[in-house]
């Protein structure tokens, strides 16, 4: 018995592998598996390559394996794409209609099953990729009726009859395995998981959900990859709560009705990726000036420019801090974790409302559309905290406005929606008076600049970083970001097997960028190696320039499109120290 | 009940005088009053340049946004807040040059905004270049041997873009100005409202004479009828632009929000936000 | 003299089978060989999406730039260089959301670019959301109860902002898809060609079928004149948009580049831009 | 007799005070004076107090003076808002006709001139700003054959009556003031000038000037202040040579048709303010993931948003260096002086080509509409290097395009411009292999991205800092860029007359931050000070990141609109040390 796995099925784009997935997925994590996805896809519609890899395991991952037990392959090309990808005494399962073949000598199994032959027997050559969740099933030697049940959840509004063709396409592809392999070996058979069903979900729809309990009510935004998934979960949940999404004509667009719609005091989200984000900095300035919050989230891919659409990278980080003209107060969010998409979404909500500037949520593509499963969400530490906010306000002085722009000691002052009796004043993204009213006088301009900028200092987050901090003295400190914390921790355990002492801290408050708190993380380390999906080393910069440790810092950067993998990461870092 | 004058502030605009803004300023404030609104239910959204600081002048809930934004900051503002009259306002360039996009977009998509564009063919506030409102042949600064590009016909871009109000107005016919502005306000939908409000500073051709001379109102053609687009295209193309009034209202097309399925006819900045449990739970359980 | 397999390279499209685009492209293969061109002597400038691949699949200097961009870089790109044939290409989200300002503004500029629009009514690459050429209620992902806005008629438009060459055509009609195009870059100025192209995995509506029994050639009506700009407009009325070959051409009109005064038939990138000591004193003296 | 001594004239915005000003500084510039002029305005159009500040010395200046020694004043506003600069014994010179006034016991003298009332006399108010340089002529005792002759010059072809009215206007101003004053002092008398007559000229006048000499034929751009001057320049000068300049719709089409026309080989200019570069951050990715020079002035103003869109600042240095999503090599220069705005603005362009990516030339609004006297600008400096480029191809093996992408060891591929035979290639933001075509393999994609970040370790400019580093161990160094050079100098010549020793650094390359030169001169010095007009001390967080020296750097900022003053800055240092 094996207490984790690595599965992955592949095919060509436009082939529907996503069900095949979604079905055996949702059934193992029915069982109790914690199971963390990988998806390769590419920036084309039909055909091409595509593959997912799943990774299931009775312990907590957040990393997808470095090699697989288990391969289901569409074509030979996806044995010949992945196969290298196989341990020692790994499995292929490939339709036997394209007459798979293996390398000559290549150390793994071959199960041909007639995927389509099955399927077209039972009716439609669409049902393969059901034949190939049973064989599959078989080789894991997991329960069918699970798969089953999910089956008829999936299918049951088409009608009983394609549930049971369904599950007879199942059943046989079960069999057939069971058959040729000469039934269930203990090689592939997972240790039972803990029963405990567990939210199978990717970041993108996290964070949606998060914007949905923060109150977010409405959403501007305009398609690109890979952000679509944020707005295609809002546009299905808003209208039901009264809200709605506007796909507009472009990034400007979304993020400045989202400007006024937050102005307007609503709750309102624009998502994008890094061409999205480019083109709303000059928004962000406006966001930032007239102290109307907005929460952004930039789902980062692969850059620069239209880049690598549909592959993983963190090369926005500079941008999202830096990439206004001019000083504004901003925070930058960056969550490690799925269940951290969720509460970072209603925290940036609340940040925004609290500090009354532009939150940007950062995720990366691997956060973002990895599916995995989650701990459960606490409904309990949902809470919404509009911040400084009048909702009746007294008669204002003879000719003059409310002071939206009151100077007050931490810098945030006080916000009424418009619509408010006796609460008229000017927002304007020209330096303004308290009233808002525009002003060129130069004792003006230095107490409203220091102000706005006063409100950075105060920024509280309950963990700007996460600190796995075991040691006073450890010998290496791995700081990351995003989506490779699950992988540094796999790479970091075999450091410690290795006898070294490992700390490990994410980052989660980009900006302001936490300096004492990853400083005092610093003088605990000999050494300290930034993990980062970028080719400058954009947080060991951060981290130079506000919490020092030039002379420590290594940095393992990879760019080419792919996350780290825990064996590699391990690899490389030794070579570094 | 609001006058006008409750819609005046103390801020002394720094229009040169003689500006054709003063006239826009004021017909707003007076529709604003004659609609019956009280000024804290008014929002007046506008974009960058010299006509763009109109948001400062009138006493409502004022947003000065930027170049040529100030569109779609107004339509997230009618949509977090169905209750306000939301007023969009800029100059020609703001609206017809760099937010181009933003006014066809709005216009087919039919948000419940006035936007009134202070039209006088120029970029004031830059101190006087070519703007797609510009003639043909037009110096300034940026054509010092005229400009070589076609003018805009807002009327007519209106019109293609499937407009539901389309009016224009001249900024020194103050009755049939406030006019236009109540009706914009009242149609239930976008409306497009083009006033020409010379530059006397920068533009020595469109004056305020040169108008005056061309601007032919809807009321002098028999049997004008402002609800059949082709014969609004036709006047348009005939009168070369100059015509004002309302040349072209659709009542019976509803507005975006109108078409909403689910939204509430209550400001949603008013509803209550916070989950309950259950509510909760049910989204979290779709992913299990 | 190039024939159009001089125009194909040995790139395999990305695109599904059966989708509009390919036809599109075998046109302006077809349209640059018929004109005369060499493949050195023509760009492909274009946007971002399925349809903005094309500037790699034809055997031509080629440039996909960002999504809504092609034509403000294909306009610098003819200013620097007279010489050549410049066609600009992008998607109807491309061109119509956007880039829906550079439209209507390279319109009325009227430089020399031939402007494809692969309009398949929907966002192709990012799988099928609404584009402003969706019909209202066409139902997509990001509108699953169906579109309430406005649908975006490029031709009304186009005529509208003052274009001087207005054609529609459909991908499957490569015949007349090739005349337009080869017209397109015979005119002397900017060239808007509307291009139904389905897009067969995402748009189940506006399918070949659907453009099949709808499409009305010019061809279809007796005596169109297509110099006549309010029979053009008629005509787009009347077909619903559906209408299909050259809709429009103002031959009179001279292309920006010819009314620049001093600019060189000559390709500014091939002229000597070194000053002389002369050139440059002088320049210097009116500082003194 | 005096070597140096501070000028202003005041009064409403559009009265055409800038006549005056010119007048009054051509002749003193024919005279041999180095000037530098200072331009107080708002952003209206029409009334509203304005003023022009001129200094005028023998010895070179590159900053205005604390303090006034003579105010002009054509209204009561102006002596109010501008009589504290006075020195003690200053003088003002006011029109009679608003019966101005001095507060009680003020240490100034005034003398009421009737501007107006001479004017009307000759025929027309508006020759009142003539009367007033008459005045100003005779207090300074400088030969007023030389106003007449610049007015000849200025009016000759509106006729000789014209000349001879205003030039009469002159002389009853003249001497009405030696009537009253009782005849010249030598308070006021300068020391003769050198006869030099010199450029004077704005840096955006510099700047386009150099535009012209590196072969720029065609600018898009679309009006901003402080930008639009090089606009008007080039639009004067560029039909002459068969170019052009376009007014486009917006900052995106400037930026991206810049970016096409470069693509088809023509050396072509963009420029704007912040709000324009945050438009145009998607673009210059474009530029540099496509390896396509284009050259961006950003002439900075008051941030953030429209902020204070006339006056002074130098807060987009974090948005030029990280303001695009993605990685790009790029390059941002920041001249200091008058002539580096020239020559500057040809390297620019050499660098553009030589570098093939985007290079951003920053200004500050001082340093782009202060008139001052420049140097002579040497022709012999100015090289046109266009990098590599191929202007004739050999045939390609078939079916391979031209590999415009090649991978080189210096980064640099060469280029072809479109039109040219045999050098079809295609150009692409996604990203692509050595032919252009788009391509998401791991190694490729490794081995473009060190392809084009590779560039930036080459970059070679002449002086990437410009040094006054006499001391091997300075008590103090100060550091900084842009306008502020000369004020630095005049604070830092104060502190040596303490018995300080002080270096100073000018960055003048931005980014790729010449962190090596910085550190260098940071080990020469005991305490460094970073003077800059933003509020969060952009260069010195550049310092700290790249050179170090944390403990060492004081922060001396300055974000009110104004300009730093030499007196000023010197106390405020003199506080921080
Ligand atoms: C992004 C951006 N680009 C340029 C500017 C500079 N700018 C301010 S107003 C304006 C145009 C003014 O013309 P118009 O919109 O017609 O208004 P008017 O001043 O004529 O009323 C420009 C170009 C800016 N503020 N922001
Ligand atoms: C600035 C920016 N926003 C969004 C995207 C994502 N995106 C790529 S193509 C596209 C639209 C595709 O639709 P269309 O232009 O009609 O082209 P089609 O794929 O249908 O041919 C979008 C939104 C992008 N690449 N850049
Ligand atoms: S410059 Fe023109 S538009 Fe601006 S305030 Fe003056 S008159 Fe009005
Ligand atoms: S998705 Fe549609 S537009 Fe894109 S390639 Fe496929 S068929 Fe063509
Ligand atoms: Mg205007
Ligand atoms: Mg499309």
């Amino acid at each position: 018995m094996i207490s984790q796995l690595s599965w992955k099925i592949g095919g060509q784009q436009g082939e529907g592998l996503e069900s095949t997935d979604r079905i055996f997925s949702t059934a193992l994590n029915r069982l109790g598996y914690h199971l963390y996805g990988y998806r390769h896809f590419s920036s084309r519609i039909k055909g091409g390559h595509t593959n997912n890899k799943i990774r299931i395991s009775t312990q907590p991952i957040r990393a997808i394996s470095d090699n697989l037990d288990i391969l289901v392959a569409f074509d030979q090309e996806t044995i010949d794409l992945n196969h290298k990808e196989l341990r020692n005494g790994g499995v292929v399962i490939a339709d036997a209609k394209f007459d798979p073949k293996l390398p000559e000598g290549f150390p793994a199994k071959l199960y041909a099953v007639p995927f389509t032959a099955i399927a077209e027997e039972l009716g439609t050559s669409l049902m393969k990729n059901m034949v190939a969740v049973g064989a599959s099933t078989a080789l894991l030697d997991l329960p069918v009726d699970i798969i089953k049940k999910v089956v008829e959840e999936e299918f049951g509004r088409k009608g009983q009859a394609v549930v049971d063709k369904n599950n007879a396409a199942i059943q046989k592809g079960f069999e057939y395995l069971l058959d040729i392999s000469g039934g269930p070996s203990e090689e592939f058979k997972l240790e039972p998981g803990d029963g405990t069903t567990r939210l199978f979900i990717i970041g993108n729809e996290a964070i949606g959900l998060g914007a949905v309990a923060a109150g977010c009510r409405l959403m501007s935004a305009y398609p690109i990859t890979p952000a679509s998934e944020i707005m295609e979960y809002l546009i299905k949940k808003l209208p039901k709560l009264g809200g709605t999404v506007v796909q507009t004509e472009d990034e400007i667009a979304a993020v400045t009705m989202a400007i006024g719609a937050n102005y307007g005091g609503v709750r309102t989200l624009t998502a994008s990726a890094g061409p999205g984000l480019s083109l709303m900095m000059e928004a962000i300035g406006l966001s930032g000036m007239t102290e109307t919050p907005v929460v952004i989230v930039d789902t980062m891919r692969g850059g620069p420019s239209t880049g690598l659409p549909t592959k993983q990278e963190q090369s926005d980080v500079n941008a999202a801090i830096y990439g206004t003209h001019g000083e504004i107060p901003k925070i930058v969010l960056f969550p490690s974790t799925i269940e951290e998409c969720f509460y970072d979404s209603v925290e940036a909500f609340n940040l925004a409302d609290q500090y009354q500037c532009p939150v940007i949520l950062l995720t990366d593509l691997q956060l973002s559309l990895g599916k995995q499963t989650s701990e459960p969400l606490d409904f309990s530490r949902v809470t919404i905290d509009r911040g400084a906010l009048a909702l009746e306000v007294e008669p204002q002085p003879e000719n003059q406005l409310f002071k939206r722009y009151a100077f007050s000691e931490s810098g945030v002052s006080t916000r009424v929606f418009p619509g408010t009796k006796n609460g008229i004043f000017h927002s304007t993204g020209v330096e303004h008076d308290e009233q808002g009213r525009p002003s060129e006088a130069t004792t003006n301009r230095k107490k409203m600049m220091d102000k706005r900028m006063r409100k950075m200092e105060s920024v509280k987050v309950t963990n700007p970083i996460v600190a796995i901090s075991k040691y006073d003295d450890a010998d290496i400190l791995f700081v990351g970001m995003g989506s490779t914390g699950g992988t540094i921790e796999e790479a970091r355990k075999q450091f410690e097997a290795d006898g070294l002492k490992t700390n490990q801290v994410m980052v989660r408050l980009i900006h302001p960028f936490p300096g004492a708190e990853v400083a005092a993380q610093l003088d605990k380390a000999k050494k300290v190696i930034v993990v980062e999906n970028n080719a400058t080393g954009q947080l060991a910069d951060l981290i130079t320039l506000h919490a020092g440790g030039r002379e420590k810092i290594k940095r393992m950067l990879k760019y080419d499109g792919n996350p780290f993998l825990p064996n590699e990461l391990y690899n490389d870092c030794k070579e570094l120290i | 009940m609001a006058t006008f004058k409750d819609f005046r502030n103390n801020i002394k605009p720094n229009w040169c005088p003689g500006c054709g803004d003063f006239s826009v300023q004021a017909a707003i404030q007076r529709a604003c009053a004659n609609v019956g609104y009280e000024p804290e239910q008014v929002a007046v959204v506008s974009g960058i340049g010299c006509s763009g600081r109109i948001s400062g002048y009138i006493n409502a809930y004022g947003f000065h946004s930027i170049h040529g934004r100030s569109l779609p900051v107004a339509q997230g503002l009618k949509l977090a807040n169905r209750e306000l009259a939301v007023i969009a306002s800029g100059g020609d360039g703001d609206g017809f040059a760099i937010g181009m996009g933003h006014t066809v977009h709005a216009i087919r998509r039919n948000i419940d905004v006035t936007y009134i564009v202070m039209d006088n063919q120029i970029y004031g506030l830059t101190k006087g270049q070519t703007s797609p409102r510009s003639a043909s042949g037009f110096k300034t600064k940026s054509t010092p041997t005229g400009s070589i590009e076609t003018t805009l016909s807002p009327l007519e871009m209106a019109l293609a873009a499937g407009a539901t109000f389309v009016a224009q107005s001249f900024s020194t016919d103050l009755k049939q100005l406030t006019a236009v502005i109540e009706a914009g306000m009242n149609h239930k939908g976008f409306s497009l409202i083009n006033v020409f409000s010379p530059c006397v500073t920068f533009n020595k051709v469109n004056t305020y004479e040169w108008f005056k001379e061309r601007v032919v109102s809807t009321d002098s053609f028999d049997g004008y009828d402002a609800s059949n687009k082709m014969m609004a295209m036709q006047k348009v193309l005939e009168t070369d632009g100059m015509i004002t009034g309302i040349v072209y209202q659709n009542k019976e097309k509803p507005s975006y929000e109108q078409q909403l399925p689910g939204f509430q006819e209550i400001g949603l900045a008013k509803q209550n936000i916070t989950l309950t449990k259950d509510q909760f739970d049910k989204l979290v359980a779709e992913f299990n």
